[in-house]
């Protein structure tokens, strides 16, 4: 086990993956020289057929990753958040309908890899943390890791799932480090974590936290703070969206009887409503409290940090959700 | 260009499939045997079947909402596309897709597109996989005058141009978009005076003469396969139908003149197809009418074949979503 | 009072707006001709400069609306759901976002007239009911009227309101009638219906069902049914789903204990999840069974009507929903 | 076009505001205090300062990512432009924009955006109310290179000129979107090139030279305000810091040479202009310094202004959403 950053886990997969099977390039805006930092060293090993360049066109090489990976290819396409919107038609439309809309006819190996910046006075044309949305559409595995060894092992994953795979990157993690387990350590030498199977990553008795993406350290922050007086908390960390693993949010709040959610995204329609919602009609005879969202307020994103800092999910925010939970 | 019978000949059969085809389609349509939307391609099959003509089975094509004629002049089994067309088992997408969604990957059909200048990106890309596997297989994309002012168009073609993509932009110019004549929303005189804004050779062509329309396909089809990058070939043709079956409201003498569609259908492709045939000695009309009455015959199949074919049951409705499929939420 | 066709009623709202404010202007596709039905009538009276046909580029128009709006004037965009991901940049940078990102220096009164075309074979790319999506963005006031009436007072008011309004026009509702009161019986001469105001179909005592759009005649239909059983069940349309009324869902919880939401859009993250997550939390203790979500099957509409008829709410979903509520 | 001694002066007087705007942001960012992107403008100056010299308060402009000096440039107020810089409440947007979302409605200033090419529309929105309004205001809109790619620049071009709406697209070409090279991603020699696509005049400029610029964008605005539609202009200009400020990772000699960025220096754009003005007897090098003291001391006074505004309040955020408020959901 080595202590990795958060964006180099993003590279080491790419590295791997891109080794091991040659149908597999990656295209973006300005990815040979990394500008993002998750592409250093690509294109000096992969050389510029697999390492492409493309001119800022969203909408047209995010369709043109469809197409590719139609007839054969295993397109990885780099962006952030906030330029889906310019490409939105050829996400849903092309993207996520095609495969249904054609009954089944073609496997649509696609990764985009969707960098949501926030936190750090981007504004509101910066700042989307958009995974909600695309959950409302079907066709898309949506994931979203907090952790280096998740980042690695679910985008490894996702180039190999045979489907289309939007992989939400949390921005406030980049620079954050965790183990990664090594390659000669692991059953078959490498790191695969299959979708749909959410982390645990504080077990406890007395309440549930189900915490997405960038709010992952913050709930595990409050449980840890809450365990120092007494009170045990579980931490869920449903890693991806779709398939979302239901069945450990039920058994958790079984056991417990008490659920918040945490989410970096807009409140309204959220995952965390989602969540909410399951629980409320499946696992509604468990339930010993009102359910808590703690999700970004439903206003754009302020430039200013002295407003930027009130949107989204604190620790402070999800300590007082789950002793609202206890009282 | 010398083409042989052969050839000219495929060409007749295609068009004179996808003429009996539609026909069929808006009787059968007009009797409520299917809903939905349907484009009849009437009036342009010669663009359809003179560009894909030009291809192999080994090359692509995507296409849009008028969505009959390019499987079809592309290779597509009549069959399939009618039990589609009925949303049966049988049909090309499992009865999932309907007139819009046509789709055989089996012979490089990508795929027809609802939305205006959405399979034109898609389309691209398969341009890119040839390019990136160095394979020599070209990708084509067909669209109509509305849909070139689209911004995936733009894309599209900026992109094909700077790296060089082997991708024929087929501009399906019938004049209008629904009611809206072209010279009212595009800027220039023709779609492919654009060509020169993304440094691409750009050629008008008389989409009723299936010869031409062959020829200039070819010539871009050349220019791609040798690495030289992409083309835009703009066919000048005409839809007598109205846009869209099930679209009621449109009343065509508001936009159109009963003396333009009379003035276009005398310059009906299959008319100067055949004309040309029996002219220049290589096919007797006998000959022509027969290959149309057994076509004809194949498309009576097609529909016999569609009827037959069961309603997909019910499970079928979470199928096809995924590959590796995920539990229903 | 008279009764009237849903679509016509459409068409009086814009004809009354347009005389009334010459800043209104329509434009879309194929309106000068009313290819779609709602526009008849309006370039003959208000004349090429008020009713514009565009060119096929839904994010030109969509955004030049925007513009138009912040210098004056109050545009109306005629379209589909299903065209709006082509603009998405537009609806959602723009749109959505400017007032709050320029500090509130300007209003935006743009009114997006969106139809659902869904149910009659429109399959994959035709059949969007996307408003779920567009209630997880911050800045779009969203509308979704189920009767000729609201549709009109709702229109109305939405073109007189200083912000961007999205109308979602469910087209399964176009050839349905209504009794529309007439403007000489009313107290201000004209029919406003104001926003976040939820209107009660059916009182009950026994369940809530909250529906939405064109799921609002089949639960009428449902709760009719089980009144001739002895059930008593209260129907909820709110009407605008951006604001929501959530003060009349909470007392009509807290009346009868249980909850089922109807909602033709896709189940996950849908508007359902949000009323179902809003009660979860903040009508709790009111609740004395599962809240029941009946909305469309995460599956991308299929065009064949063998398979099309099990996507979407009926009423003997609901009429299920509601049983299992009370069993 | 023969231009007094005021106007002149005006455009040094703007080139040399938006130089020291700059030069100031660059190091209050450096020494840390504010955060989130910025991208300086300097180099750059002529472009919009020649355009922006051309159009009255009742003109509206937009803008992009390289936000400070259309504004500027356009009579924007330093000190509200610095105090949104900073995040304060007597920032232009009261501190809710930032450096990327710069608008000022009552000098026409309808807002930067950070979206590439999502401007354009908007833009062409206020031409098309100029027009249904029977109004002679226009509209203009600054883009750069890379951004003129996209699909939305190419929809609104073909909408303004079918429209024949008063609208100025100027793409402001510095060579390069962060790292990348137009020249590999334009598919023509020049973006103006494309204007031909359109059916609307396409000027190329020396964006280095402010009276080039103002001509061109002044015949540009003719035109427009005469009813007879959109131009393209393109002016050839040059950044000379990195694409934006706190994007650590570019390291310029990785895609430009140091020659390259000294060969741009010498013809930089106040340089041109002084030169100019000394040569033609216009004013003294003195005069010029004097101004350029002058505004220096503008701007030190703009940042003494933004420092002393207070953050927004808490509530702040909740504000401004609607013009109608709502309840928070
Ligand atoms: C993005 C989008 N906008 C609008 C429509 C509705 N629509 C379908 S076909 C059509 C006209 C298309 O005209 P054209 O591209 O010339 O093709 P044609 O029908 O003439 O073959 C329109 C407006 C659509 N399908 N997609
Ligand atoms: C739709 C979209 N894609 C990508 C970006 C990221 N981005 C911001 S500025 C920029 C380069 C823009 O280049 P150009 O248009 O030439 O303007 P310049 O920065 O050179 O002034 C990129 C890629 C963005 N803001 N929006
Ligand atoms: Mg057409
Ligand atoms: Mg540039």
């Amino acid at each position: 086990m080595a202590e990795k950053i958060f964006i180099n886990a993003i590279n080491e997969a790419l590295v791997e993956e891109m080794r091991r099977d040659e149908s597999v390039f990656i295209m973006g805006e300005d990815i040979k020289r990394s500008v993002y930092g998750a592409t250093m060293g690509l294109l000096d090993e992969f050389g510029e057929k697999r390492v492409l360049d493309t001119p800022l066109s969203e909408n047209a090489f995010f369709g043109a990753a469809v197409g590719a990976a139609a007839v054969g290819m295993r397109p990885v396409v780099e962006t952030l958040t906030s330029f889906m919107w310019v490409a939105m038609d050829q996400l849903v439309s092309q993207a996520a309908k095609m495969r249904y809309m054609f009954g089944g006819q073609v496997n649509l190996p696609v990764v985009y890899r969707a960098t949501m910046y926030y936190g750090g006075g981007s504004a509101a044309h910066h700042s989307d943390r958009s995974y909600p949305m695309f959950m409302n559409m079907p066709g898309l595995k949506i994931v979203a890791p907090s952790s280096p060894a998740d980042m690695k092992g679910l985008m490894k994953t996702a180039i190999r799932d045979d489907d289309v795979v939007i992989m939400f990157e949390d921005g406030t993690l980049f620079g954050s480090r965790g183990e990664v387990p090594d390659n000669e350590d692991l059953p078959n030498g490498e790191l695969l974590i299959p979708f749909g199977q959410a982390n645990t990553l504080r077990e406890g008795t007395d309440a549930t936290i189900v915490a997405i993406a960038g709010s992952v350290p913050h709930a595990v922050a409050a449980a840890d703070e809450l365990a120092a007086e007494g009170v045990s908390v579980e931490v869920i960390d449903p890693r991806t969206l779709v398939p979302l693993d239901k069945a450990s949010i039920l058994a958790s709040v079984e056991k417990t009887g008490r659920l918040v959610i945490a989410d970096p995204a807009h409140k309204v329609c959220s995952a965390a409503s989602e969540i909410a919602s399951i629980v409320a009609e499946e696992g509604f005879w468990s339930l010993q409290a009102p359910i808590v969202k703690v999700a970004s307020e439903q206003v754009h994103i302020p430039y200013s940090p002295a407003l930027e800092k009130l949107v989204y999910p604190t620790k402070e925010k999800i300590l007082a959700a789950v002793r609202s939970t206890l009282a | 260009m010398a083409m042989d019978k052969d050839l000219l000949m495929l060409m007749l059969r295609r068009m004179w499939l996808i003429r009996h085809f539609e026909t069929t389609v808006i009787d059968i349509y007009s009797k409520g045997e299917f809903g939905g939307a349907a484009h009849p391609y009437i009036g342009e099959e010669a663009v359809a079947v003179g560009a894909c003509t030009a291809m192999k089975d080994t090359d692509y094509i995507a296409g849009n909402h008028r969505s009959h004629g390019h499987p079809l002049a592309k290779g597509g089994d009549p069959k399939r596309a009618m039990a589609e067309l009925l949303g049966r088992v049988d049909g090309y997408c499992k009865g999932k897709g309907g007139s819009m969604h046509l789709a055989d990957f089996s012979v490089g059909i990508l795929g027809e597109s609802g939305i205006l200048g959405s399979s034109v990106p898609v389309a691209t890309g398969a341009a890119l996989a040839a390019k990136i596997k160095g394979e020599n297989f070209i990708s084509a994309v067909f669209f109509g005058d509305g849909a070139s002012n689209q911004g995936a168009c733009h894309e599209s073609m900026n992109l094909a141009s700077v790296w060089k993509l082997p991708i024929i932009f087929i501009c399906e110019n019938n004049q209008y978009a629904v009611t809206t004549s072209y010279r009212d929303t595009v800027s220039v005189e023709h779609v492919s005076d654009r060509a020169s804004a993304y440094n691409m050779p750009g050629v008008l062509v008389d989409g009723q003469d299936v010869v031409a329309m062959h020829e200039a396909v070819s010539v871009a089809i050349e220019r791609a396969r040798a690495g030289e990058g992409p083309s835009l070939v703009e066919g000048l043709t005409y839809r007598y139908e109205e846009h869209s079956l099930g679209l009621g409201r449109v009343r065509r003498g508001e936009y159109r003149s009963e003396d333009e569609i009379a003035e276009w259908r005398k310059r009906d492709p299959i008319l100067i197809h055949e004309k040309r045939l029996v002219e220049q000695g290589i096919a007797s009309q006998d000959e022509c009418d027969a290959l149309s009455a057994d076509v004809a015959r194949e498309v009576e199949e097609a529909l016999e074949f569609a009827r037959n074919s069961p309603f997909p049951e019910p499970e079928a409705l979470f199928e096809d979503m995924f590959a590796n499929p995920i539990p229903q939420p």
